[in-house]
């Protein structure tokens, strides 16, 4: 047992987390609001090789590992960079596998951030509108994956798909796009094949997400803790209250939890592979229940204040709700938990899944 | 037993919705949203035309000496209908006290000038420093002469860049106590010294902050004895308190329902949905407490029957469970529960996007949650002060 | 408006208080775990005429209002009293009402606890199996009112039909009964007469528990509290901390409303009957989940002592637990009050009912 | 990184699982739940001859020098079974204390029998005065000759009716703060003046509580210095906190799924309703975290790193995790839930009945989440005392 980051790890961790404190200071966060896009962070991160890191090195990647993504990832959501860093990387490795010369690849490389997907929701609550998707970082792509049925395909032509930026909760850069499979669409895989390959970058874009959920949770707390330490009312630190010091330290436990479990999925990607989708979805879910309650916890510690537009924790709180939510919420993927845990058959995958890896 | 508010608050209830329809379309509905100062001049003196701002007030100071179950639905139709009313709400308030606690002075000077929507009152307890801790206002006022000079910072001043005059909490001493050293002003928003600078939030609500330099009042324009001032406070906190949201927790209700009602473009509707409708269920049960429990302060207070904690009850009950279904709600519906009313496929009139930033400060202003609940404890159950 | 109890009103409280005060102390409750039945406290009970209130004049009832039924239910919660109040009261009147002649309901005024019900479970969340079904206090009724499909029918010769009493967790007198509808059972009504019957007395029996809860939740708190302000930790009373003073002070607001939830209610049996149903399926999930969390809190804030058999309070968290999952659980009758509260037709009758009684 | 426990872990899950199928019958199981007393003498005598009870000790004191994730794995399997084992637990903490802060003669004396199976410890911490406030211990030790006198009362002494010892924590000074006079001392459960009554409770297990007058013990019988036992129990608590009860929430899960998907009485299976769904998933996450918590706690002792609040963090969680899991299935599966174990129509084994009766405690022995969360907000988030 190793709960610790490698070297390299460490290294990745700190390139990413000092750039981000220079380039993306809650102030540029601010100046993205209206678009939920920075291309001049971007740029940041291309420069760090962030565009290619998960691809083969066939692909002139760098073949680094999901682990590696996601402390990447945990890092942006610390810094709330608005950057597609997640999409490029889960449609990227998507289209390495199955399309190998794609020029949308080309594209990656190069730094556009060409591709993104329609990440599918087999339990939604209520229906979606046929051939039509909220795409994150919809604005932006030229390309977006679907799965239509057991048919995997790329819908081209992002102009003439997408309707507009429409504006929401947490500056997604979403956009509605038509995802018929028209002249411009091309298929990339059908049957077993096509399901299997988009259940799997389902499971990598939810365990990403839920790093970067885990980064807005962990940065979330850092500032409802400093506030509660420094803000006085009634003559001591408002920190000094169970009702205010509890919630926190709840959240701190909870925090903790949601890294481990993320973690654990990423390893579990090479070294435990049986377990990786059930433990991406668990982190997800986990991740986005922490993250949720972390920034609302640490908002109403700012008492009124955490209110005001011009404090940073209200950008937490809402964009650790409008993450999860463009991964269709926990309640949603919980359902995907409960499949993942058990052989709906009632074999004995269960027992052997949740003891975990020893 | 009789749980309905009775015969005359039918009739504004009719009368108030005639006023909404003639006098405040979908259009103003949207720009009072977009506005967010929560007072509208045009709206608010056609209001006053109608009587009703001084509707609950005593025929004798002009009013209509309408009952206290009239005010409220007065008040309930104008929230859940998206009406800017804090102006309203607290120039009723404002009145009140002038009419009980002011000098023949205010009586004649600002009450009538109320009652016919001429001007209106900002309320200014709140400071940088002193939140949930209001008995700490530190904005100072000093004798000079005959007049008295302001400084200091007043923060969340709702509607003070719309209002003349701020009804304001100040330190007239710190000998004593900090509770025992607060009097109350009326302070004019255009009075040399005054700046008044916007807050924006969350929510879309515009708060203000005020600072005060050497800002000159006459000694008549206090209201009430000088280091007397915190049952006046306590007053009015208890009145904000005994409301709660439970108007706005029928609209979303409401508008949840109709949502989940309607046939969705995969032809099903969500409400087929086992867990929709649970949360329609626990949805609706937490907006029907909210109300009885408002209606059980106004009760009450109708009766002339001591509130105890009951109005804190009312408040944290309705903040907390709103702030609950807001955010359950928001992750049962998926992605386009985040579009804002107008975007292309939002929900329900963008009301899951809007009711999950506008709650989270329901458990804050007026009285933290915290405050609340200790309140509770001490005098419901008797426990010993937990602060 | 008026929120308060009238003088009779005030009389039939304090009557059954004072009664079960002497009568059912809380040692009473413990004597009778094993068979959750006093037959001692019941003959108190109808003494004071509990077994006919609710019947009308005809059957030597004394056409007591849902109201006065509720407030015994109240009382009888506080003191946790085993005996089958609300039973006996919700299958006496659906039987005075199909049945006036019914020889069961001569039973039932001379006193005996001869007949139960089967409460409907149309949103239960697993099957039960069929013509079987767990009876409250069916370890003594004679017959048992269930519904099958749209006969409404009476099961006689109890003992023939139960395979003996169950353990359970809140000792609830249950049985198994078979509900077959052979020779030992007669029809009470078919068609829409059937099913409105038995939705009403459905509606009756969640009423009366959720009076019953309310009183537990009460008592529960009372205990609670008066623990905190004595258990001295740290050199001062335990409810000085706000860790545990705030989950009881919360509490305290969820009973005010419960018990106004259960007024109101009954108050719409008569005065506002279109919601009556609504609310009482309300009242119901609400009072079961204040007298849950409340018994839980109050149990929580007793530290060890509150697992102890020799205190109270464990006997109220068992058994708000137990009569809340007799009625088949608050997730289950969410369906019930969402249905109640809106048209599936979506016509306007949502609008209405929610707007309250106003 | 890397989630494996290792290859000899691997092995004592093998070993003991065979260890339980050959000496640990489903009777047993159920004959160990009725008695609750959480120790049987038999039982505890076969894991003794197996060499498990002194499986974490060093070789030098007869020890088989197991690592910690072998200890971790010998628990977990042991508490998932049902096996009684608390015994066990404080035999092992016990002779490591000895070992390290014993005397001569207390290694001589007691060690080699409690590897041998043949004693066995209880902990004497609690009081009726002093739960959460384990520092305000009263019970007092005082010199009598070379002897100690012990006068008092002890609560919660689990398996003090089958120990021959309680490991006890008296008051030796009342100079200085609480926590500067406390001392332990060894008391054998037959010494003159030693009264144990059984406490039972609503989750069916057995403690005690534990009378002393005049209780006269040798010096020879006292454990670390006089005044300093403050860190010894700390100590203790700093174990126990660091443990959880994943275990039991590994069992609740695979119980809870394994009903689940078994098919009704009516055709259907639970599984097929998406709100069991919500749940298993909901549930199984709970446990997952509680695991790696668990599992963090035993990684970082194993470095020899500080804990710090870690250990507090596992408890906490999966303390209320699990209370919440038990308090969410009762509600959902209905009034069957509600039937113990091996009542006909019992559901998951009579899981859901057990955890919720057990559950609630899970909260409160060893530390209460209120002290836990007020140590990590303390330790990890640098907060002020919250006490």
């Amino acid at each position: 047992m190793d709960l610790s980051l490698d070297e390299s790890q460490q290294i990745l961790v700190d390139t990413f987390s000092e750039m981000l404190e220079k380039e993306c200071p809650t102030t540029h966060v601010r100046d993205c609001e209206e678009t939920g896009f920075s291309s001049v962070l971007w740029n940041q991160y291309c420069e760090l090789g962030a565009n290619i890191m998960g691809l083969p090195e066939a692909n002139e990647g760098l073949e680094m590992s999901l682990l590696d993504l996601g402390l990447v990832a945990n890092e942006s959501g610390k810094a709330l960079a608005p950057v597609p860093f997640i999409e490029v990387a889960v449609a990227g490795r998507l289209l390495a596998k199955l399309s190998p010369d794609d020029t949308l690849l080309g594209a990656l490389t190069e730094g556009k951030p060409a591709v993104s997907l329609a990440i599918p929701r087999p339990n939604a609550i209520f229906g979606t509108s046929g051939g039509r998707a909220l795409i994150p970082f919809g604005t932006l792509a030229d390309a977006a994956i679907a799965l239509d049925g057991d048919t995997l395909f790329v819908a081209e032509n992002g102009d003439a798909r997408r309707s507009g930026h429409v504006r929401d909760l947490g500056s997604s850069a979403l956009a509605h796009w038509r995802l018929d499979r028209d002249a411009d669409s091309r298929v990339l895989a059908s049957g077993p094949d096509a399901t299997d390959a988009m259940r799997r970058a389902d499971a990598e874009w939810k365990l990403l997400a839920g790093f970067w959920l885990t980064g807005i949770a962990r940065r979330a707390l850092a500032i409802g803790s400093d506030y509660a330490r420094e803000r006085i009312q009634f003559g001591v630190p408002i920190g000094g209250f169970q009702a205010i010091a509890h919630p926190l330290a709840e959240n701190a436990i909870r925090i903790d939890g949601a890294e481990l479990l993320c973690w654990e999925a990423a390893w579990a990607d090479t070294e435990d592979p049986e377990r990786f989708e059930m433990l991406a979805s668990m982190a997800f879910v986990w991740a986005s229940q922490t993250a949720i309650r972390t920034s609302d916890i640490s908002l109403h510690t700012h008492g009124g204040y955490g209110f005001s537009t011009e404090y940073d924790i209200q950008m937490f709180y809402r964009r650790a709700r409008a993450l999860s939510s463009v991964g269709g919420g926990s309640q949603e993927e919980l359902q995907t938990v409960a499949e993942r845990c058990f052989d709906s058959d009632g074999s004995g995958k269960a027992a052997s899944l949740l003891g975990g890896a020893n | 037993m009789d749980f309905r508010l009775g015969e005359k608050a039918e009739d504004v209830k009719r009368e108030i919705r005639a006023f909404l329809e003639e006098h405040f379309s979908e259009a103003d509905r949207k720009e009072a949203a977009e506005d967010g100062g929560g007072h509208d001049w045009d709206l608010y003196r056609k209001l006053a035309a109608g009587g009703w701002v001084s509707a609950g007030w005593p025929k004798e100071f002009g009013g209509q000496d309408r009952n206290p179950y009239e005010t409220l639905t007065l008040y309930w139709e104008l929230c859940k209908a998206g009406f800017p009313w804090i102006g309203l709400l607290n120039n009723g308030f404002i009145g009140h006290t002038l009419m009980v606690m002011g000098t023949d002075f205010h009586r004649e000077e600002f009450v009538p000038k109320i009652a016919a929507g001429e001007i209106a009152f900002a309320l200014g307890y709140s400071e940088p420093g002193s939140g949930s801790d209001v008995a700490n206002a530190r904005v100072a006022a000093t004798p000079d002469g005959d007049d008295w000079l302001i400084n200091g910072e007043k923060m969340w001043t709702t509607t003070a860049h719309t209002a003349q005059y701020i009804f304001m909490l100040t330190r007239t001493s710190t000998q004593d106590r900090p509770h025992r050293g607060l009097t109350l002003f009326l302070v004019p928003t255009d009075a040399e010294g005054v700046e008044i600078t916007a807050i924006h939030t969350m929510g879309g609500e515009r708060s203000n902050g005020v600072s005060l330099s050497n800002v000159r009042i006459p000694d008549s324009y206090r209201v009430g004895e000088v280091d007397k001032g915190w049952s006046v406070v306590r007053f009015a906190l208890g009145l904000e308190q005994a409301m709660g949201y439970a108007d706005l927790q029928e609209r979303f209700i409401q508008n949840a329902g109709a949502w989940a009602l309607e046939t969705g473009a995969d032809g099903r509707r969500p409400f087929e949905d086992s867990r929709i409708k649970e949360q329609l269920g626990q949805t609706a049960i937490h907006a029907e407490v909210s109300r009885l429990l408002r209606h059980r302060s106004t009760w009450l207070a109708a009766e002339g029957k001591d509130l105890a904690a009951k109005g804190a009850m009312t408040k944290s009950f309705s903040g907390t469970s709103y702030l609950d279904d807001a955010q359950s709600w928001m992750d049962l519906v998926g992605p386009a529960g985040l579009l804002k009313e107008d975007e292309d496929g939002a929900l329900a009139e963008g009301n899951f996007d809007e009711a999950f930033r506008q709650t989270p400060v329901n458990t804050i202003y007026g009285g933290t949650v915290e405050i609340l609940r200790s309140l509770i404890a001490e005098v419901e159950l008797g426990l010993p002060k937990s602060r």
